[in-house]
């Protein structure tokens, strides 16, 4: 540790940890040693979790469900075991809560799908409205202006303040009696803003709104309690949480998910079928047709063992001595600034910023040819760049084993990257 | 798990045939086909006839025979018991070895510990007796689950 | 080999490809080798597949698109890979009209919700018909069921005959002007047979109708050839042709995918975004909202490799002379009874049949503790249960690994099954 | 991919600024935000002027001026040649090696060579091309199109 580093605390030893991540030991471009810095796109996969994928495959793969084979009860006990371990990892009342879909885009897609053909009170219509934020992600922007473009629904938002907080200002004109939904990002992929969710549930419950939140960014970073968020809706991604891609979750309340009416239909979603009509299954199958990703859930199972044998909380107080420190040594960078939140409060350990006016892409690439994968464009939130002005960011953006020196390499690249271009 | 016992049940059901009763239901396993069609007939709180009609595997055929043959005769009280002593076992994934004490509540029954080792079975198992409490419910109305609830917080 | 195996031809050399195989060396119930006859359910997966999964994750993984790191170019060029090899695996036009979905089922919910969003003519409302067969998977039942609920359009079905075949002496009354789409399976999953493309497609043609093609049973086992179907979509599975789970294909014309409305809304699908309104990429991407199955998809193009370097006509060999040793042998059990057809003719690899009154659930179980893997039940197809008057039945099925001296040990666990329960 | 010809073109770029146009077109793309206004002047079949605007990455923004630089003056059929090669290069994925003769069509142009290796980039240095397509398409109508044609087959 060098001396720039003394006084950080609550850091994990990192030194161990990475140990759990083959990719990176991988040099790039002629020896360079990777300096993975693009975490809120997708975090990389522990040896952990990469065997359980493997040995799922070689022991006991089987389709889930209906079999009275022993590969099939094998690999049933694991794919509801991984049902398990999701619900107690975001204390969920009951594991019947726990729906498996693809990724978080399935899954803010299917609450929007479910409140479309709902009955009543639920209903998204001509008359309603539904509420999200300016600060969303692509995935909970476009599946609310498809449903609102099908039903006539109103799509009202929140705007943003200067130093890239929502701006709350204008609630109670914002949520109405008529909002049905209100669906908003609790950590920001872009922004890295966390979101005061107690004032927006609260608000939501008093006019008797649904609320969803996409956790995408806050699951894999700080302990998660469904319960405690006070929401209806919770959705999440396994690729961001050292699980493997194509697994995603929603979590939602018992009585919403006994109410509200199925979206893809098929195999393993029914109760009883006829040419004529069907019945469904009870939650959560009446929400996953056809055979699911039953590899996928099993290693996002084992994921969250991973996750939790280092604990929630370190991994939360790893991040903010990481994003303090990122924060103090980027603003030193000349003509460096952040997008969002200046300062290591209430936000998470994604940091977007511009520099000068080199534009991202340039300067992604002169990363890149040092080793350090960082993100450049809009970050699936393009509404943020244009309330900013800005065409695009660069991000960089840390997890459980990204190191001080990691942070060092990248402001030295991006000093290199100033000379370059300067 | 294909007990004697359960196998002689299978093949010499006790009671089956649909009689007079106070309620019928009609219960489905979704996930393999078996239905059953079950009637309760009481007499008060006490058990006059349970009588059912299905089609299933030897596990759910052979559980709706010795349902009849426990519950037949008993009170509701009792038959209750008998009912959450069953459900208790089944859902023990293998891991409750029955004791004298169980047996002497189950009698039969008790035969059904090995299918508790096999989740997509246990459905079968349990097929009538879900089907009888539906049933219960129906015929007595409110007062049964006046009466569960009272049993859960004894 | 033994005296009763002469005589089959065409077959494959088993004995190698199952070393490929790791879950074929298992054993279960104190040392009963797995006898695994479940393949229409899910498949095994070779080696080649699996190692393939880790090395991605191990060396390769990244989000995809919109990258400029190395891992992220890397990561995209494997996922875009894997389409070059599915379009060329079923022969398509154009690599940008292989969909990347979860599973078959997603696949078949994708085109009935495109058809219900979209401007005529393809539009399905409460004036149009939706045809399916009786044989049809859940998976191609209910998303039309709901599609019909939601439009207000006809479903209508080709009945079966007493063999197991489509009925479609009344096809002029089924497929009218009225019809938009016809959707049926091109190996039904329960009862084995190839059904009649052609004469299908035809009539859906001079009807103006679009045709969707369930080939969740014909991918993993015969050469598919889209362009030769004549098809306007077709969907498969991966899980069931040597590939993860979590990932699906749905192919369709480009014209159609272009004049079509997305499905899920999201990130990658779009082209840009605001507050206000979106506009979509170009198919494939407009179909693929969020986080694709990266890892899954780089699975399926292995497991392609692996098929297309055995060949299908050959794996089409091998299960035609598996199949028919099958049919003979099993016709030799007393009271067992074929559901499908009773001979090899335009049939594939999955044999259904009903063993006197002994419940298929119970043939299942005494046949697991042998080590014979089978499934039991309606097998996500209960019309053809209700059909042919039967609860359920014991459905072995059969791919490239398996060997005629599996047939013999279903044989033999079979007369162990009546005795049990005679 | 940083030639120092690109960075010359980036800071100092060619023909920069709109002025007077037969069209005007407006390009983005959509993975990286980078935008394009251009115009195109045609006397008759010869390019008067390529005015452009617009935002964007070095590789974007050299690769319009480079184009400015490569195609005011020259005639249409002359440009399109030059377009299509560019086009080429840009598809190599880096397997292609300019000689001689294409250096000779491309002059500036081929500094672009080691970008066609970063498919995420290649976009960004075609981006002022297709507007100059597009562009031209919208002066000149359909003509365009036929003489494309006609080059294609002969
Ligand atoms: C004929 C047929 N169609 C569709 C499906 C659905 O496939 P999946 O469960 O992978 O969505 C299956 C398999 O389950 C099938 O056999
Ligand atoms: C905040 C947020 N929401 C939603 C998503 C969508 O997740 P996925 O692409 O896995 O569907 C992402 C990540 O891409 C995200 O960062």
């Amino acid at each position: 540790m060098t001396v720039a580093h003394q006084g950080l605390t609550g850091l994990l030893d990192t030194e161990a940890l990475r140990k759990d991540f083959p990719i990176l030991e991988r040099t790039l471009h002629d020896g360079k040693k990777l300096v993975y810095l693009d975490n809120a796109a997708t975090s990389q996969t522990p040896r952990q979790v990469i065997d359980v994928l493997s040995e799922y495959y070689e022991q006991h793969n089987a389709n889930v469900h209906r079999g009275v084979h022993v590969l099939a009860e094998e690999a049933t006990a694991l794919y509801e075991g991984a049902r398990d371990k999701v619900a107690e990892f975001i204390n969920a009342p009951s594991r019947d809560e726990v729906i498996f879909t693809k990724n978080a885009s399935e899954s803010l897609n299917l609450v929007a799908n479910m409140l479309g053909w709902a009955d009543e009170p639920y209903r998204v219509d001509h008359e309603t409205e539904i509420v999200i934020t300016e600060m969303e992600h692509h995935s909970n922007i476009v599946p609310w202006q498809l449903l609102s473009q099908r039903t006539g629904a109103k799509l009202k938002w929140f705007g943003l303040t200067d130093d890239g907080r929502l701006d709350l200002s204008n609630i109670e004109e914002v949520i109405t009696e008529k909002t049905k939904i209100v669906s908003f990002v609790l950590v920001s992929n872009i922004l890295g803003t966390v979101n005061p969710v107690e004032a927006i549930v609260r608000r939501a419950q008093e006019v008797g709104a649904l609320v969803l939140i996409d956790a995408s960014q806050a699951a894999p970073h700080m302990p998660l309690d469904v319960q405690a968020l006070q929401a209806d809706f919770v959705a999440f991604t396994g690729h961001k949480m050292c699980g493997p891609t194509g697994i995603g979750v929603l979590w939602g309340r018992q009585e919403l998910l006994e109410d509200l009416p199925p979206f893809l239909g098929g195999g393993e979603m029914i109760e009883t079928v006829s040419m004529h009509s069907s019945t469904y299954a009870p939650a959560p199958h009446k929400f996953e047709a056809g055979t699911p990703p039953v590899a996928q859930a099993v290693g996002l199972g084992a994921a969250v063992d991973y996750l939790t044998s280092i604990g929630m909380d370190k991994i939360a107080q790893h991040e903010h001595a990481i994003t303090e420190y990122a924060v103090r040594r980027l603003l030193e960078v000349p003509d460096l600034k952040i997008i969002g939140p200046s300062t290591a409060e209430e936000r998470g350990a994604a940091i977007s910023f511009t520099l000068g006016d080199i534009h991202p892409h340039d300067v992604g690439q002169v990363l890149d040819e040092q080793g350090i994968a960082v993100r450049v464009g809009h970050h699936c939130a393009r509404p943020v760049c244009l309330r900013y002005g800005i065409p695009a960011t660069t991000r960089a953006s840390f997890y459980l084993y990204s190191t001080p020196g990691e942070i060092d390499t990248l402001v030295e690249g991006l000093e290199h990257v100033r000379n370059f271009f300067g | 798990m294909y007990q004697d016992v359960i196998l002689d049940h299978y093949k010499h059901p006790h009671g089956r045939g649909l009689r007079d009763g106070d309620a019928e239901v009609h219960h489905v396993n979704p996930t393999c086909g078996d239905e059953i069609t079950l009637r309760v007939k009481y007499d008060g709180s006490r058990i006059e006839d349970v009588s059912y009609e299905g089609q299933g595997c030897s596990i759910s055929q052979a559980s709706a025979s010795v349902l009849n043959e426990l519950l037949v005769g008993k009170d509701l009280a009792e038959a209750q018991k008998i009912q959450g002593v069953f459900l208790e076992l089944m859902q023990s994934k293998g891991r409750l070895e029955p004791d004298d004490a169980m047996e002497e509540i189950l009698e039969d029954a008790v035969a059904f510990a090995g299918v508790s080792k096999y989740p997509a079975r246990v459905k079968c198992a349990l097929l009538s007796w879900m089907a009888w409490k539906d049933a219960t419910a129906q015929a007595l109305g409110a007062d049964v689950e006046a009466e569960e609830a009272e049993r859960k917080t004894a």
